[in-house]
């Protein structure tokens, strides 16, 4: 074996939450694992974020605490570091990264996780030809950094919200529901109202799907405490006014007319699609499902397994998938994997 | 003649077993119809609704429920201009729904007067 | 072969001896029909029905419309009873659907309650020094005239046949309100397949066309009707009965109240004139009769002694379908030989 | 004369009676069925000087196209050869033969019909010179022979003329083709038998003839003429009513529109030419888009024009297709297929008149001094390109108007396309108003499906040009300096624009100025359709996604870092694929000012 070969017992790719909780109750368990993340942070796509719904946690702080158990442990930590491809030889995975490395490995758990839908495919809402209109992304940031304002750096008078960017669109592909935008919306709106009371809020969707513990709460208390409003109709065209602000035009299908309003932000809520990484490595294994994302064997009682021997996933690469939910997803595959080794190596 | 009073519109709508004969009938030459969702996108879209009061999603959904009045004139002001098609997110064909619609409302109709030149010129 | 339930309900009717109470409708604008009945009874049939001078009113538009209070169509209703009872009659026939109905709620309510009916006796006692008795059997005239149906068949000249196809003519039956959904066990066939006039019609060989709508009122609705700006409403329950109907192309409407009669006929003409609409093919409207008159056409009586010239919806098309000879020039001669005034031509519906 | 008689000629002098008889009432019933602007139009070519030159392209073009199948030859030369040998070599025999028998005859004095029996009657026609003509029919014959056994494989493997299928056939037109087929043998043999038993025969006849026993010609020989005078009979009555009728039709097709006669929005005795003038050869269905990539085969050109003619039900290769005109550039007969298709699609009584009333309040502007820049309806959609245009315009200081800043009022194209002449005819009034009240100095527009419709449809008094030939002259003027940059660039040509229009070289003029243009497989004129073309009703979503994807396919082959092309339609087509970036050229130009 030359020297440019590492072996492990488990090579997990992917350092978001799913990968990191995963790898790190593997080596808790006395399993020899490396972590894989192709950029130079770990969790950057949640580090991205300011808080968490439905309750407001910080997300740095989850990351903190991520990283902090990851030092911890014993997993060997492979930064900067992207799984090109891989194959499987006679029970062992063989990994090669981008420096030309190989890594070996008995079993694989892919975490590769998400992207975020690219809002200039929907090129009428004019995400990257106007200023005013952002992305759920960008506005995360600007929350971040506390600081809220408009093309003209004032106060926005108005932010509307619209859902389902890049997601539940035929015409772009993406069939599916990505999921955590509704709840991510409203938490996003009612952050906006905090920083900013006097905003008036709005927010555009064609189903609300609260669908998680505390969800629907934090809907009625975006009516109630908030005054944010919400409006039944999906935004089909943005256009500038004279004066930088978003000129949207939508239907209000409730009342049955359209709507043609001016507001300082538009914040698209751009939807989760498979990460070029997911993509990759998911078709490179032959495990490609719909839309680029891996596919397990099955949802309900072998959700982290593949068709392949030795190969598990956890987490968003599988579909959109909340941070709670990943990471009790990587739990379960941290289990499975253990069981896996111990036939593995009995054998 | 002024009576004093006119005549009251129904309060609520009735499907009636020829509506829905009807529904299906276009549902089946238009099968994307079912998909539509009611996101309205197309009606905020639509050319002729900038300039007038035109709201094809809601004429097909009177349609849907066999309330045909009128919904011929209003399908009249549409300029086929394809909009709507294009922003749909359920990928309903639109266009392709309201020429059925005005085909299916419009009782005269007959295709062009060609057939008729083909059996006068033919060979 | 259909099975039809509501054959198996049938209502007690009496055989001979009624005490005939007139319809303020009826006796207005179809008198030829209340004379044709008593013909027919009296004529055709050879029953003893008694035509009292002293009736009047049993005050049922006015009950319904909150007019007149409880009590007071109680004691009315006693009076009638009194005129009855007075004429040495147990059967009582009243021409009114509404009227039929007012009765039958009033016994029923006076047999839960006796002392209503003790107070009912003594108001009147004490105002005419009229007794009465309740009547052992109440029945409408159409129950009558079904009941008796395949006797006045024997009789008739004319049948419900198009003389030109050969086929059954199509008929829109309909039933007035009160004359079973008030109480259904007063209906033949029940509330909701009330089958006297269907009976009537399939006896005399038409056909009963089964529309959606068959079970929808009329539109007069008492309440609606009598406040104009009300009318609106009155009118569009008439108009959904007309859509309804309009596809299965009848060649006429039979009712069995005066009421109904009157609003399916009249609004017609008003619909006609408000939306240039009629509901049958050739612009004349679908004529409207009461079983009366239909029974009485079928039986060779002249359709003008019937009084159908006063119907807005005219019936020369139908009466052609049928057969039935007439003098177009006697239509504007009363029967006393009185030369009657030419009615306006409306202006779109065709007369 | 009378030994010039046989009985087996009747069938062959009363087919070609009833032939000609026939094509003479049709020929005048199409032309007296010509409709006043047509007809205006041949007067006034015929009545003035342009006359004299057009009938020398109307004679060159006659033997190029009717003879000589350039066009079908420069689509593939295998399939050339077929239509030309038979064509060519047909008349030439034909011809051939008069020629000979007026140089036997020393000019007059014998029977029409002699020409094509010419050896049957004229045995003694072995010495000197005679022994070349023979030479020369059997050279021509032979020579017609190749292309009947090219089309015999080609009914079995199109391939072999380089044809993904072969046209569906009536079984009428089967029928005739047989027979067509037998007619070339059957003189051989004909010609064979008598050369068997005269010696007047040329090196094919005679070489066959010496091989057959003489009893056996002496049978055979009247039979045979007679079966070659039959297979002729049965083919020319039969002619006029099949296919074949566009071997003397195309002629006159030719001819009238050469005079300026072209295809009305409603069909005229031109149709019944156009219609007649197809010889169903299934060009049009190798390049179709929806045949290719969809499997769609009964709605193509050559089906549409059948149909039509022969009264057969048509909706569906009516309304089926996208209008991307590929069918109407490969036609080597020039047919107007899409203009045929369009007279179909006429709505009817759907077709109402007044229905845009509510446009009468929009109000113009006054442009004096400025142009118009109309969008298009699309472009709402797609604001990077108008932005661009903006910033473009603002960048040379060129004063404008935006026609459809905030709302559009449709050019009349997508109306026009579905048949509802009257409709479209009412929008296009009503934006021709705006644009000459506004006296805007000419008319820039994004949407190639407006340009078309604004420069062919409208007679605007203004001129009408494309954002991309505005670029083009303002790069050529040295007015835009748009830096150039490394970026290796696809360009799609949007039917409407390269297809409908002719601009090919503009856009790839701009480009040329900013990126590094790569070449596309199918390009210009054979450049794949988006799929999501207005023109087509009939198709989901899916569907028009699978002829986007190939559309795709070609485009990204060599691995452009961005396609680019010039209507708003294309680009949503484009986008909603895989993600590839694409751009319009304006974008383009407007990102390197």
């Amino acid at each position: 074996m030359s020297d440019r070969t590492t072996t492990a017992q488990v090579a997990v790719i992917g350092g978001g939450p799913a990968g990191i909780e995963a790898a790190c109750a593997l080596s808790n368990n006395g399993i020899r694992v490396s972590l894989f993340e192709s950029e130079p942070v770990l969790a950057h796509n949640v580090g991205n974020k300011f808080k968490l719904f439905p309750d407001f946690s910080s997300a740095s702080e989850l990351v903190a605490t991520l990283s902090h158990k990851l030092s911890g442990s014993h997993v060997s930590v492979h930064l900067d570091t992207e799984i090109v491809s891989m194959e499987q030889k006679g029970g062992l995975w063989f990994l090669t990264d981008n420096y030309g490395h190989t890594h070996e490995a008995v079993a694989v758990l892919l975490a590769t996780g998400y992207d975020v839908f690219d809002a200039r495919r929907k090129e009428e809402l004019g995400y990257g030809i106007y200023k005013g209109v952002v992305t759920s992304i960008d506005l995360e940031s600007m929350l971040k950094a506390g600081k809220l304002v408009n093309v003209l750096g004032e106060q926005p008078q108005c932010v509307t919200f619209l859902q389902c960017v890049g997601s539940r669109d035929e015409k772009i592909g993406n069939h599916y529901c990505s999921k955590v935008c509704c709840v991510t919306a409203v938490k996003q709106a009612i952050e906006v109202k905090k920083l900013s009371p006097r905003t008036d809020v709005f927010l555009f969707y064609m189903d609300l799907r609260m669908w998680g513990q505390g969800f629907e709460e934090l809907y009625r208390e975006a009516q109630e405490q908030y005054g944010i409003r919400f409006v039944r109709g999906r935004i089909s065209e943005a256009a500038s006014t004279f004066d930088d602000r978003v000129q949207i035009k939508a239907e209000d299908t409730l009342v049955g007319q359209p709507l043609k309003m001016s507001t300082d932000l538009l914040v698209l809520m751009v939807g989760m699609e498979a990460s070029c990484g997911t993509k990759k490595l998911a078709s490179c294994c032959g495990v490609e499902g719909a839309y680029g994302f891996a596919h397990s064997c099955s949802p309900y009682l072998s959700d982290n397994m593949t068709d392949r021997q030795g190969l598990f996933l956890a987490g968003s690469c599988k579909r959109p998938m909340s941070v709670s939910d990943t990471v009790n997803d990587a739990r379960s595959a941290a289990v499975g994997i253990a069981d896996y080794l111990k036939t593995a190596l009995s054998n | 003649m002024d009576f004093g009073f006119t005549i009251s519109k129904p309060r609520s709508i009735e499907p009636t077993e020829a509506g829905r004969e009807q529904l299906l009938q276009l549902e089946e030459q238009v099968p994307t119809f079912r998909r539509c969702m009611n996101c309205g996108g197309c009606t905020a879209t639509c050319s002729a609704g900038q300039f007038t009061d035109f709201n094809i999603r809601k004429v097909h959904n009177l349609y849907r429920w066999g309330q045909y009045k009128e919904l011929d004139e209003e399908l009249q002001k549409c300029m086929l201009c394809g909009k709507c098609t294009l922003v749909c997110p359920r990928g309903v064909n639109l266009r392709s729904l309201i020429i059925h619609l005005r085909k299916a409302l419009n009782k005269d109709h007959q295709p062009g007067d060609y057939q008729h030149f083909i059996r006068n010129n033919n060979r | 072969m259909m099975k039809r339930y509501w054959n198996e309900y049938q209502k007690e009717i009496a055989d001979d001896k009624f005490f005939y109470e007139r319809s303020c409708i009826r006796q207005t604008f179809f008198p030829g029909s209340e004379a044709a009945f008593l013909k027919m009874l009296r004529e055709e049939l050879g029953k003893d029905i008694y035509d009292e001078a002293n009736q009047h009113t049993c005050t049922g538009i006015g009950y319904h419309s909150d007019i007149v209070p409880l009590q007071t169509t109680m004691t009315v209703v006693a009076r009638l009873f009194a005129l009855m009872t007075e004429a040495g009659y147990e059967n009582y026939v009243p021409s009114c659907v509404t009227s039929f109905g007012v009765f039958t709620e009033m016994v029923e309510m006076w047999k839960h309650n006796p002392e209503l009916l003790e107070k009912t006796r003594k108001i009147l006692y004490d105002t005419t020094g009229r007794t009465f008795e309740i009547p052992k059997n109440i029945a409408h005239p159409s129950d009558i005239i079904y009941k008796f149906r395949y006797d006045l068949k024997q009789k008739m000249k004319y049948q419900l046949v198009n003389r030109f196809t050969g086929k059954p003519l199509r008929v829109v039956e309909h039933i007035g309100c009160h004359y079973a959904k008030i109480f259904p066990k007063a209906g033949v066939g029940n509330a909701e397949f009330p089958y006297v006039l269907a009976g009537m019609i399939e006896a005399w060989g038409g056909e009963v066309i089964d529309y959606p709508e068959r079970r929808h009122c009329c539109g007069f609705g008492f309440r609606q009707y009598l406040v104009q700006e009300n009318r609106g409403y009155s009118i569009a329950n008439s108009k959904k009965k007309f859509e309804s109907m309009e596809p299965y192309e009848p060649d006429f409407i039979v009712a069995n109240c005066p009421g109904c009669t009157m609003f399916l006929d009249k609004w017609q003409y008003t619909i006609a004139e408000m939306e240039n609409k009629t509901y049958d093919k050739n612009g004349y409207g679908i004529p409207v009769l009461s079983y009366e008159e239909m029974a009485g056409l079928l039986l060779g009586y002249d359709p003008w002694k019937l009084g159908l010239q006063l119907h807005q919806v005219q019936a020369e098309p139908l009466l052609n379908k049928i057969g039935i000879a007439y003098d177009p020039n006697e239509k504007f001669t009363g029967v006393s030989g009185k030369i009657l005034p030419r009615p306006e031509k409306p202006h779109n519906l065709l007369v | 004369m009378s030994s010039y008689f046989h009985p087996f000629i009747l069938p062959f002098c009363i087919g070609t009676l009833v032939l000609f008889a026939v094509i003479a009432v049709k020929f005048y019933r199409w032309i007296s069925g010509l409709d006043r602007k047509q007809k205006k139009n041949v007067w006034m070519s015929l009545l003035t000087v342009r006359i004299f030159p057009s009938l020398w392209r109307i004679f060159k073009e006659i033997v190029k196209e009717v003879l000589l199948h350039v066009n079908i030859t420069r689509y593939n030369w295998r399939m050339g050869y077929m239509h030309r040998s038979i064509a060519l070599g047909w008349f030439l025999l034909i011809v051939t033969g008069f020629v000979e028998t007026l140089f036997h005859f020393r000019g007059s004095g014998h029977p029409p019909w002699l020409g094509i029996f010419f050896r049957f009657f004229v045995r003694d026609y072995t010495y000197g010179i005679s022994r070349v003509w023979a030479d020369v029919m059997d050279l021509l014959l032979l020579y017609v022979l190749s292309g009947v056994s090219i089309a015999i494989f080609k009914s079995i493997y199109s391939r072999i003329v380089g044809m993904r299928k072969n046209t569906r056939l009536r079984w009428f037109d089967i029928c005739l083709r047989y027979s067509l087929w037998l007619i070339f043998p059957m003189r051989l043999l004909s010609e064979s038998a008598t050369a068997a038993l005269t010696g007047n025969g040329g090196f094919l006849t005679q070489g066959i003839g010496d091989m057959m026993p003489t009893e056996f010609a002496q049978v055979m020989e009247v039979p045979f003429w007679t079966a070659y005078s039959t297979c002729l009979c049965v083919f020319f009555v039969l002619f006029p009513f099949s296919r074949y009728m566009h071997i003397f039709t195309e002629p006159l097709l030719i001819v009238f529109r050469s005079l300026g006669v072209r295809e009305g929005s409603q069909p005229t005795g031109y149709t019944r030419m156009e219609l007649n003038a197809c010889s169903r050869c299934g060009i049009c269905i190798d390049g179709c888009p929806l045949d290719k990539d969809l499997n769609i085969n009964d709605i193509q050109g050559v089906y549409l024009l059948r149909d039509v003619r022969h009264g057969l039900p048509h909706r569906n290769a009516t309304e089926n297709c996208l209008m991307c005109d590929q069918c109407v550039v490969d036609c080597p007969v020039g047919i107007e297929i899409n203009e045929i298709r369009k007279q179909e699609r006429n709505k009817g009584t759907l077709d109402t008149h007044d229905n845009y009333r509510f446009l009468d309040s929009v109000k113009s502007f006054n442009a004096i001094g400025r142009i118009a820049y109309f969008g298009g309806c699309m472009s709402h959609l797609t604001p990077g390109v108008t932005e661009s245009m903006k910033k473009i315009f603002d960048a040379v200081g060129q004063k404008y108007w935006l026609m459809d800043e905030d709302k559009t009022i449709c050019c009349g194209r997508p109306l026009l396309q579905q048949g509802f002449i009257a409709q479209a005819a009412e929008l296009r009034r009503k934006n021709a108003r705006l644009i000459v009240e506004s006296h805007a100095q000419y008319l820039v527009t994004s949407c190639p499906i407006c340009y078309q419709s604004f420069k062919k449809e409208y007679n605007l008094p203004i001129k009408v040009i494309h954002h991309t030939e505005y670029l083009a002259v303002l790069i050529r003027l040295g007015k835009l300096k748009p830096h150039k940059t490394g970026l290796k660039v696809a360009y799609h040509d949007p039917c409407e624009l390269g297809r409908g229009c002719n601009i090919y070289d503009e856009p790839r003029e701009v480009l040329q100025a900013v990126a590094d243009l790569v070449r596309v497989q199918k390009e210009r004129e054979h450049s794949i359709c988006c799929g999501h073309s207005l023109g087509n009703t009939a198709l989901d979503v899916e569907k028009q996604d699978k002829v986007r994807d190939a559309a795709l396919r070609n485009l990204t082959a060599d691995h452009p870092d961005l396609i680019a092309t010039a209507c708003p339609m294309c680009k949503k087509a484009f986008q909603h694929g895989q993600p590839t970036h694409v751009k319009d050229v304006a974008e383009l130009i407007a990102e390197q000012l």
